[in-house]
């Protein structure tokens, strides 16, 4: 089982970091993985074009839940733009198990979601490669 | 008189004809504890598909020569088969669909458009699969009706006291309710709706997806007016279901979908229809399916439908108290097996459905995790999504032993 | 570039993968002379289901268990391997369904129906096989547009110089045709067609039932809105087609079936769609003949579908010379093959095509008489039906050799 | 070939008996098999409840016209209540070859449409069984 639910990944679940809500922030989405009921909403804060912080709240399986945790360490104090470009592989190098297909939507929605709050608060279009992720929910 | 169980011979002998139970996953024989979603396949089945290709195939209902002749027979006596297994009146009364949702689909769009209206009421449970749900929603919006939901308690039990009110809503044109809940194993009071439908002068439409593949159905007895289930959770292929549906009602309606084979005669300026049951069966149909299925149905014939059913409660029994013994675990539905069928939802503690379905895979037990494609009940019972492990005629107590240690490991690993 | 058609060495290949083709009948080996009908199935496509129901079954989209990880793989594969045989955009626009008949009635029953009402033109043809009029019919009856048929000469060439008449008829929504007629094997002017449509604002539906089984059909190239055919005629299993639609069309279609898989998340009061393709899915599709029509399409591509073309070509010629040895036979359709592909329907004195098929069987060779499911052409080109003879990839010179030999044979038994 | 198409047979076919209309009739009626596109209109003349000629017109396969002829000569001088007793048999029996299912609609065309006629003539319903041969058409 053990190289399933690593500790690394367990801790992440059990001890999400930069969770709950923030009070004020520059850029918000939320997202949903249907399939498993997945959810998470998504805050930032950002100086000068660099996240300062993000934090998240929601709830669904370990690996969305860790995943988004990891994340939120992963993208402090890159700039918006590195931050929008991160590849989902960054997320799954992280979590370091070998994933299904249906498994990999878990992991990436927390990163999905970032993304979609980046875009949205600069008004940047989303990229044409999300129209692939089109089986979850964004708002 | 009650049918004794399948022995352990049996059982041993009917694993035997299921290829797919020789796998192993990560080392381990496959426990596949999914058959609510869909049934696995014996040899016999098949075999007799593979057989029907290499020496019969042919275009059905057309061609003159030998083949035609065997191919049309041979997907006949598949609708015989049906008829049969259902105890239906009529051949003409069995039509071939892909699955269960078609054939549901099917009496919406064609019974359902031509028989309701503004005024009129449809009813349909908070307990439906999205097939015996959506459907009707579609119908309501589409012709002005008003589309009602039975509630359950919290055992899943549906609650019949609403009806009266319902009744005084308009006329009650269409009833649709499950013969057994895919997620929560509960059977609701047949009996109890058709009566009070047939005194509305309703139609009763028996989504019985989940308990033709396990037990005698009998749409006389029942007393219902339409019938849907799927082959592939009745040990035959994909690709094909039926609808069972009353003469009398069959006879006045209009087609569902239209092109060869449905029709009597085709000019520019006017078509006309086939007779029963071909009015319903539009182009090509799933001929070799329709083999596969009769193979199936014969498989569950000569293993005794009354027989698979009491296995099922065996081991529905023995799995609820199995279960009971692993903390934290919380069984959704009917806590005893008297009032259900071999589908047992559970949670456990708050790990999430989805990891303990993972974690019971690296131990080779299938089980499902989610909705279920009942997204209203899960919703209706305050949960997120359910672990779900089904049961049917090759299941064992050692499997069901492999499950229980799968949910201790999941303790272990989630660390609750 | 010319392809060359099959050698002997390479026909004597692929008829071994046929099973059927060692089958005898009244002491001689089958020619099966009914492709058009259905195709006969190579054993590759047929271990290639047996071997996934005996090793990887189980539902899609839902499991996440292993089995449950590789059906769905092996499905969305199978879609993928649609959507580069047809040269598709994007594998969204690959929907699976019964067959052609269904593809069709799905876009009347969501595009046309959504798309078309009074004072609009729905344009067919006189050619066509009833799965691509009778859906017009109901639809143009449904929503009070105007259905106006292209007629053909006498060999079944198109006739288009009706179409300017047609335009000014009122806005035309929506043109189908065939890509190769069933009945005559007369190819349509296509690009013509779908110029003249576009101008219109019309969308065009082909019926590719007869051509993607036997050449290259591209749907970027052919710049059609819809495309539709059959896995059955294409080595693959019943119960299995597919429509190809434009994805900027589909996404704005409402759903056709409703239930499981098409949805997003349902509620008792409202329910969302899922995504494209799924959203045109209801219900557990046709997953095992899906996996079934992928080992079809990897069997074409492997013999290679220029080559079963130049092959259909070839044969198709040497049978028009060899059947215009028949005394009091008469070729219904185009007299060359250039014109056509490998479909020849003739009649033979005033013998009646049933009787014609009948002998013929007790021969072993199996062709079809009748209207062929295109009543309209049949009662066009005055006649009551035909005999027709198609071919595929297994055909022979000595099974046109053996139709011949049979046909004399005819002659002799009916006195003519 | 000679068991399926014998001299009997098509001795019926190329020289139907009672073929072509009469002038005037007691019962009438016209079938179609859609399958084959075989047509044929038998017409009736009764004397004290016995048939006194039944002639067709009508045109399909060898075995629907030649069935079609045998069977004039079949019930020539039979009661009404005799003829619409006569079972399918009977005239699989006069046609003396193997058919397959779909060839049987073919032979017992004739036989229905007359049946019809007579029924018709009386003014009783047709017996239940004929509701299995609801694929051909009776007008
Ligand atoms: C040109 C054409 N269109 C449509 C069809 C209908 O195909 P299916 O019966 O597989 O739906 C056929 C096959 O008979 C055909 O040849
Ligand atoms: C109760 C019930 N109804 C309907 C369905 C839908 O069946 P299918 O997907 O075969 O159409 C299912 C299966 O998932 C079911 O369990």
């Amino acid at each position: 089982m053990d190289d399933l639910y690593r500790e690394n990944l367990m801790d992440h679940y059990q001890h999400p970091r930069h969770h709950g809500p923030m009070a004020e922030c520059d850029a918000e989405a939320e997202g949903q993985n249907p399939l498993c009921g997945d959810q998470v909403i998504v805050q930032v804060k950002l100086t000068d074009g660099t996240i300062e912080e993000m934090r998240f709240t929601g709830h669904g399986c370990a690996i969305s839940q860790a995943a988004t945790s990891m994340l939120t360490e992963l993208v402090q104090g890159l700039t918006v733009d590195e931050a929008a470009a991160l590849p989902s592989q960054a997320i799954l190098d992280e979590l370091a198990i070998p994933l299904s297909a249906m498994r990999v939507k878990c992991a990436v929605l927390g990163l999905g979601t970032l993304k979609l709050a980046l875009h949205r608060s600069a008004g940047t279009p989303l990229p044409a490669e999300w129209g692939d992720t089109d089986e979850m929910v964004w708002s | 008189m009650t049918v004794s169980p399948l022995t352990p011979t049996d059982l041993a002998r009917i694993r035997a004809d299921f290829p797919i139970l020789a796998r192993e996953l990560h080392g381990q024989p496959l426990a596949y504890l999914d058959s609510a979603s869909t049934s696995q396949k014996p040899q016999q089945m098949l075999d007799a598909m593979t057989s029907f290709y290499s020496t019969s195939n042919a275009n059905v209902h057309r061609g003159v020569y030998t083949l035609g002749v065997e191919s049309t027979d041979a997907f006949e006596a598949a609708r015989d088969a049906v008829a049969a297994l259902l105890n239906a009146p009529s051949r003409r009364e069995v039509i071939f669909t892909r699955n269960t949702t078609e054939a549901l689909n099917l009496v919406a769009k064609t019974y359902g458009v031509q028989n309701c209206g503004p005024g009129d009421v449809i009813v349909s449970t908070v307990l439906e699969h999205h097939a015996n749900l959506v459907p009707w929603q579609v119908l309501a919006e589409q012709t002005g009706a008003t589309l009602r939901f039975l509630d359950i308690d919290d055992e899943g039990n549906l609650q019949l006291d609403a009806l009266d009110a319902i009744a005084r809503e308009g006329n009650v044109k269409l009833v649709a309710v499950t013969h057994q809940s895919n997620t929560l194993g509960v059977r609701p009071p047949v009996a109890e709706i058709v009566a009070w439908a047939h005194a509305q002068g309703a139609v009763v439409v028996l989504d019985a997806a989940q308990t033709v593949p396990n037990r005698p159905v009998d749409v006389q007895a029942l007393d219902v007016d339409f019938l849907a289930f799927s082959g592939h959770k009745t040990l035959g292929p994909t690709g094909i279901g039926a609808l069972w549906g009353r003469e009398s009602l069959l006879a006045d309606l209009q087609p569902f979908l239209t092109g060869g084979e449905m029709i009597r005669s085709v000019k520019l300026e006017r078509t006309s229809w086939n007779a029963l049951p071909w009015k319903f069966e539009a182009g090509t149909p799933a001929y070799a399916e329709a083999v596969g299925l009769h193979a199936a149905i014969d498989y569950l014939q000569a293993v005794g439908l009354e027989a698979i059913d009491a296995h099922e409660h065996a081991i529905t029994d023995y799995a609820l108290g199995r279960l009971a013994e692993v903390p934290g675990l919380r069984i959704i539905g009917p806590q005893t097996a008297a009032a259900r069928g071999g589908v047992v939802s559970f949670v456990l503690d708050d790990v999430h459905p989805h990891d303990i379905a993972e974690i019971l895979d690296r131990h080779a037990v299938c089980v499902r995790a989610g909705h279920h494609c009942t997204q209203p009940l899960i919703e209706r019972l305050g949960l997120a999504a359910t672990v779900r492990a089904s049961f049917y005629l090759t299941t064992t107590e050692a499997e069901i032993d492999r499950l229980v240690a799968g949910l201790l490991d999941v303790r272990r690993v989630m660390g609750v």
